[in-house]
């Protein structure tokens, strides 16, 4: 408990001082809402709208949550069979390294042309999009950096690639998809909300976020920002509590 | 000023410094402008636009090529705008010497604390529309009842929410509302029933695609328009704006009326020679097509001419209208563009009544009382 | 020196030469021209300096690496058939193992893979776990373990399922003298029960005088057979180590290490 | 004895025979593509198939050798080259600040624990933030800074930006590689009373390497999907997000101009991953081969 | 038992506790009640069973991992102090060789901490290198060498700077007999060239004696020393192996591991 508490005091403190000092430079500097809205704007939208910050966030967090799980489910998937047979890793990566550097915005509008717009289908799949290269990576360099003496042990055992993956590749590249996973996570978020922006149902944070700075209504667009933070931080910890429980092993040297 | 040059539009500054001292520039602009002698070193001065190049704002870009900002000592720089880029606030920050916005995006900055005020309402009507194909029988806002209806979203969307809401329909419940992207693929893919579109940019895309039905281009013919200023909710839209703060001190009063009457001395040569101020924005660097880029010109003019106060100058009626709306009309959050009255100095005929009267004294036709919009044949893809 | 000629060999090399990093500027020849039969449940221990290819020797064996040159019979069948029949088990030099499986369930993976049920294999890792005398730490995690700990382990991975070859890369290393001899015993033990073919490489001497049929005698780079000598202790007992015969062994074996062959190329050692 | 070069020619050979591979990749891309196409005209697909939605290749080839704009000497795969070429430039900066700014909060996060947990919610919160959020207050600040003769231009906004969003996957697969070896080296580290700056740069750096590649992967790509994001937002004017956003206004008409330029944004990235592997094979020259499959 | 009254010590533990994973299910107390003075000079060996907590006393001293309880004092300051003035050196059970360096910089990773210039760092490297007989191999990398040649790089890059105090954990453990004598022979004599204090883990009885002026008996769960064993072999020489005293504390030792203290809590072998 105590280490617990210990654990959550630094990033309080840190943000307790840099709103305080946000606050502080928007009342001291005389700072226009059009320019920089202050915490307490900010909080005073957020709480007054509750309900609509909650319909938002959930609409876009479902969103990020079905890409995120169609991506990581992509990026296994892939990462196992570049594993597995040459020919695939030498075709895949840099493919998947050019996908992963297609903007999103420019994404968007193609998807929303093959699919249709109403729907909520281009936007989970930009999401899949992005979410897939950081677990593709991670994970791929996870199954291939295997101690040189652990395969050769289960060569000796005769272990088919099958086993070899299940047996060893797989929990040795555990700790490298979980790095994945972490920066998956937040960009899921933001790349659900980023492809409102382009059209297609307007009840998420992207579409409140663009149309209320539109009309500069930034302490409103901010207060879903805060939203949008909140959720990303919550698909985060999410990862890390999933983390501590698949790979327990590695907590005698985790971090991040 | 407080301006600063930006390197985006460095590049053509010589190129438009040539043309201002070019022959043919010089015999337009005739002896009686006093300050082209005196003129020394022009006034530096930014101009934010919202957009990119465009023949939306030709005017702008032609007083600078004509060499009329010149005449009157500016040297102008004009910024481009982006997605992200809020040009009323870049004015208000002092990025900008003047911006061109929206009135009700501008009335909402300013409500936000950006203190900046209306200086020439160069559009005098809406060019918003609502375009559906013809079988899906909707000629007015009633008729979205039950639709899928487009918009932009991005704050461009309280004329459809207005129509909608005067029409007797509730916005959350009658209507499906879809957000646009910035093409009109969703209507051409029948996937949403009406789409926003304004009558100088994604009308003319949807007439410059093909018919896979005929293999031709679309024709007007093929689709019905809901036009929102016959639904009599309109909003103004382009105007440009200055630093209410700065308005204060002479000097930039006397910068903000050289540059109204500069500017809007070259709306009006291009109400008189579209097809000219159309390649002015084609040299600019637009990438939007030739055929495009006319019909885009000859649009706007449709906008601002005729001005029967004057080119610029605002007509309280629909000032009133416009901040009607944005007081009333609640988007889908229950938010409205603006809570208050604006205060009396958001809007000023100050100076576009001036720059009439020194236009007109220039025996120009500053209301366009005769003007006749060319006819523009669109060709695929606007090239 | 060509490879004896025993009828039924567990393990046949002939001619196997291993180069690495061939034709580059640190290559290293690590095994030339090794002839070496290994009869059916013979126990035979290889020795040599550090680095004289032992390990590379039992690697080829393994099937783990590629002879650069020669051919390899095991069990009668080419190397890697025999690796893919599951004929023999190893113990590496490094413990080698996963983090992420407890202690009993590093004991148990070969069993896993051959696909016993969970009981049972349960059952067999403890039974082992309890021979290496690390029953109370079959739940711990290996990097929790001291060197020797880790090393058990590997011994009793090595030992859970019952091939007919054992590959042992200096398995009691990191062992105390008393804990060695145990496993030394119990080796011994498990070999006469099964009859098993063991290659079993230590620096030891004595340990390899006290285990082995043979003892294959290596010389560094280029590593090479240098002596054969046999050794015939009969029945290992308490007083194996005191006697005559014990020490002839360590002495004829510590001179050819030292360079001095014993007379001819073999030498034979213990009562006939 | 074979001299040394040796080993760079073959490194150098398998770049080539790795840009081939990236070649076959495209042909593969670009055969399923008009498979799918050619699929939704016969059998009904989830998705639009329509010439608007997937013009076929060869449309696509045809947009991108048509002239800009009518007249213009620019073909529109000239201009799309030309953009993607200063897009790189601003990428490369921003992945470059990037870098630096991930690696330092990284070793601030690693070397002291109260750091990592104070500071990492506040770099994963950071990635939550919209652009469209942070663009306007960026170039506005942006818009006031001048620094001596330097004036701020809306350049150094789109670099700030690609940083921004390059900085965070290098900062958590660095934090992750600094934790990563192992106990008994840093003992001896610590035997050596090594200062914390020593153990850093003899083991932790090079210790990280295996999670310090993908995550340079990943953040190289994250710069030019900053950079292009930016130049959208920013409407900055010469790079490919420009191009992008020029385009797709006359997608309804001309959809393939629009694809022109994604792929422009597409090689762009290539470009930027065939970068980091370059690094990544000079970065891994010295440990174990990767074992194969 | 209490520390003796060593007046100079190098190494000084009372009453040194250490438990791992305390309070939890796993727990283990490796360290009970170590009560321990190395003389200064002294050369003092650790043996017992695998498992008793002899690196865990290392690591300790070494200031590598805090005491449960219990104080220390190495060269007259806390571990602490000693292990930031770099008064010791330390030889791990496991090479924990850097794979991205060459065996050559790995040997000059600490001269490298030292500031040590270039040239300087590489002909020390290679003399050590040298010495451990692995000159041709100083190019190569860590995972292409043997086991008993990674640890010869470890112990090298232990001898690199030239520390007061030397704590080795069964450094020669993968050596074969001839190349662990050499190595013996060295240690011993750059001990005599600079009177370094040495702690020394082994398994290996005859070493223990050979090396030591005093062999240090732990018994295992909980880790505690149980005798202390005087050795006074004098000058060792080709002979000494052969000496009489040499056996008798080889034997003394074996008994006392086997549970049989010579008389009394202290033993003295050998020449007085
Ligand atoms: N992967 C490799 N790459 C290059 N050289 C290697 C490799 N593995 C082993 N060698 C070399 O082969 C030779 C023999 O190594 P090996 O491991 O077989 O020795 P060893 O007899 O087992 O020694 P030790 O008793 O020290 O374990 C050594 O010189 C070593 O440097
Ligand atoms: N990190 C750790 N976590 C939990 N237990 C540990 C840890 N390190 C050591 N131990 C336990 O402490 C005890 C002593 O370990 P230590 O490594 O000191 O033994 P050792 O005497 O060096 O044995 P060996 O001769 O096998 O190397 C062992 O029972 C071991 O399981
Ligand atoms: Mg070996
Ligand atoms: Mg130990």
């Amino acid at each position: 408990m105590s280490s617990r508490l210990r654990s959550i005091w630094p990033p309080v403190l840190i943000a307790i001082i840099a709103l305080v000092g946000w606050q502080l430079l928007v009342v001291v500097r005389e700072i226009q809402p059009y320019l920089l809205p202050s915490p307490s704007l900010i909080a005073s939208n957020f709480f007054k709208d509750l309900s609509l910050m909650w319909g938002a966030g959930f609409y876009t967090g479902t969103t990020a949550l079905l890409g995120l799980m169609l991506g990581t489910f992509l990026g296994i998937l892939a990462s196992l069979l570049a594993q597995r047979f040459v020919v695939v890793n030498n075709l895949i990566t840099p493919l998947a390294a050019g996908l992963a550097a297609v903007p999103i915005i420019a994404l968007t509008p193609i998807l929303n042309n093959m699919f249709n717009i109403t729907s909520r289908t281009p936007r989970v799949l930009v999401t899949t999009i992005i979410v897939f290269f950081p677990i593709f990576v991670n994970l791929l360099r996870g199954l291939v950096q295997v101690q040189p003496v652990q395969l050769e042990l289960m060569r000796s055992m005769n272990a088919s690639p099958r086993t070899v993956l299940r047996v060893l590749r797989i929990p040795n590249a555990i700790p490298f998809f979980f790095t994945g996973l972490k920066v998956a996570a937040p960009l899921a978020v933001i790349a659900a909300l980023v492809a409102e922006y382009f059209g297609g149902p307007q009840e998420g944070l992207g579409a409140r976020i663009a149309s209320n700075a539109a009309n500069t209504a930034y302490g409103r667009a901010w207060a879903y920002v805060l939203a949008a933070i909140i959720t990303g931080l919550l698909f985060y910890v999410t990862v890390l509590l999933l983390e501590r429980w698949a790979a327990p092993w590695t907590a005698h040297r985790r971090s991040a | 000023g407080s301006s600063s040059s930006t390197t985006e539009s460095s590049a053509e500054a010589p190129a438009a410094s040539a043309a201002a001292e070019s022959p043919a520039a010089e015999s337009s602009a005739a002896a009686e402008s006093p300050a082209a002698e005196e003129c020394t070193t022009p006034t530096p001065v930014n101009l934010q636009l919202q957009w990119v190049a465009q023949a939306q704002f030709a005017g702008y870009y032609a007083a600078k090529e004509l060499g009329y900002y010149a005449e009157q000592c500016l040297d102008v720089t004009i910024l481009e705008g982006g997605v992200d880029i809020v040009p009323q606030t870049v004015l208000a920050q002092g990025g900008a010497d003047f911006a061109i916005s929206w009135v009700p995006k501008a009335l909402a900055s300013r409500e936000q604390g950006a203190n900046i005020t209306n200086v020439a309402q160069v559009f005098q009507r809406s060019g918003t529309l609502q375009v559906s194909f013809k079988d899906r029988n909707i000629t007015t806002a009633a008729d979205f009842k039950g639709k899928k209806i487009g918009n932009w979203g991005f704050g461009n969307e309280y004329e459809v929410f207005a129509a909608i809401t005067k029409a007797g329909l509730d916005p959350a419940a009658d209507v499906e509302l879809v957000q646009q992207q910035f093409d009109m693929a969703a209507l051409l893919n029948g996937e949403i029933d009406a789409a926003e579109a304004m009558t100088y940019n994604e009308y003319a895309q949807v007439l410059e695609a093909i018919n896979p039905a005929t293999g031709a281009l679309y024709t007007p013919e093929d689709f019905n328009v809901v036009d929102y200023n016959v639904e009599g909710v309109a909003m103004y839209q382009d105007a440009i704006w200055a630093s209410t703060e700065r308005l204060a001190d002479p000097a930039y009063q006397d910068l903000t009326q050289k540059f109204v009457t500069a500017s809007l001395q070259g709306w009006i040569h291009c109400r008189d020679n579209a097809q000219e101020c159309a390649d002015i924005v084609l040299a600019a660097g637009t990438k939007l097509g030739a055929s495009h880029q006319l019909w885009q010109m000859n649009e706007v003019n449709k906008l601002i001419w005729p001005s029967p106060l004057g080119v610029g100058v605002s007509d309280p009626a629909m000032w009133e209208q416009t901040v009607t709306v944005a007081l009333n009309t609640k988007n889908l959050e229950g938010a409205t563009i603006i809570t208050v009255d604006p205060s009396a100095e958001a809007d000023t005929t100050q100076f576009s009544v001036a720059a009439n009267e020194a236009l007109a004294g220039m025996g120009l036709n500053t209301t366009g009382d005769a003007f006749a919009p060319i006819s523009v044949t669109l060709t695929e893809g606007g090239n | 020196m060509t490879a004896p000629a025993i009828a039924d060999a567990a393990v046949r090399a002939s001619g196997v030469w291993k180069v690495f990093n061939e034709g580059l500027p640190n290559e290293v020849t690590a095994l030339q021209d090794i002839d070496l039969a290994v009869g059916q449940g013979e126990f035979v221990s290889l020795i040599g300096p550090s680095g004289c290819g032992k390990s590379t020797l039992l690697r080829v064996i393994a099937d783990l690496t590629e002879p650069t040159q020669g051919t390899l019979e095991v069990a009668g069948m080419s190397a890697a058939q025999a690796r893919q029949a599951q004929r023999y088990g190893i113990a590496f030099q490094q413990a080698a193992l996963f983090d992420w499986r407890t202690v009993r369930r590093n004991v148990e993976l070969p069993l896993e893979l051959q696909g016993w049920d969970k009981s049972r294999r349960r059952a067999r890792a403890m039974e082992l776990l309890e021979m290496v005398q690390l029953a109370d730490f079959a739940e711990h995690r290996p990097w929790e373990l001291s060197g020797g700990m880790q090393q058990r382990v590997a011994i009793a991975r090595s030992l859970a399922v019952d091939p007919p070859l054992l590959l042992m890369d200096e398995p009691f290393g990191a062992l105390d003298e008393m804990t060695r001899e145990r496993m030394q015993n119990e080796l011994l033990r498990i070999r006469q029960e099964t009859g098993k073919s063991i290659i079993f490489v230590t620096h030891s001497i004595p340990e390899a005088v006290y285990l082995s049929d043979r003892v294959v005698v290596m010389s560094p780079r280029p590593g090479r057979i240098t002596d054969l000598i046999d050794v015939s202790l009969g029945q290992r007992n308490e007083d194996t180590r005191e006697a005559e015969a014990f020490f002839e062994g360590v002495t004829a074996v510590r001179e050819a290490l030292r360079g001095n062959p014993s007379s001819g190329a073999r030498a034979r050692v213990g009562e006939v | 004895m074979r001299p040394r070069q040796s080993t760079v020619g073959r490194r150098i050979k398998r770049g080539a025979v790795g840009a081939l591979w990236a070649l076959a990749g495209v042909l593969l891309t670009v055969l399923m593509w008009e498979l799918v196409k050619w699929l939704g005209g016969v059998v009904s697909l989830p998705f639009n198939t329509n010439d608007q939605a997937m013009p076929h290749v060869w449309t696509m080839l045809q947009g991108a050798s048509k002239p800009e704009v009518r007249g213009s000497s620019t073909t529109v795969l000239q201009a799309v080259i030309q953009a993607a070429g200063y897009s790189l430039m601003i990428a490369l900066g921003g992945f470059a600040i990037g870098v630096f700014v991930g690696l330092v909060l990284a070793i601030v996060m690693q070397r002291f624990a109260f750091m990592e947990r104070g500071l990492l919610p506040f770099v994963i919160a950071s990635q939550t933030v919209p652009l469209i959020a942070l663009a306007p207050l960026i170039t506005g600040i942006g818009n006031r800074i001048s620094i001596g003769p330097v004036q701020w231009n809306t350049t150094y906004s789109v670099m700030f930006i690609a940083a921004y969003l390059a900085f965070f996957p290098l900062s958590v697969g660095a934090l992750r590689g600094l934790h990563a070896p192992t106990p008994t080296s840093l003992e001896l580290m610590r035997s050596y009373a090594a200062t914390p700056r020593a153990t850093l740069i003899k083991l932790r750096f090079p210790a990280s390497i295996p999670y310090l590649v993908p995550a340079m992967k990943v953040s190289a790509a994250a710069a030019v999907v900053g950079t292009v994001v930016a130049e959208i937002s920013t409407g900055v004017r010469g790079g490919i997000g420009r191009l992008i956003l020029e385009y797709s206004r006359e997608a309804t008409s001309q959809p393939a101009k629009v694809y022109v330029a994604v792929f422009g944004a597409i090689l762009l990235g290539l470009v930027a991953a065939g970068l980091v592997t370059l690094m990544d094979l000079y970065l891994t020259r010295n440990l174990p081969k990767e074992s194969p499959a």
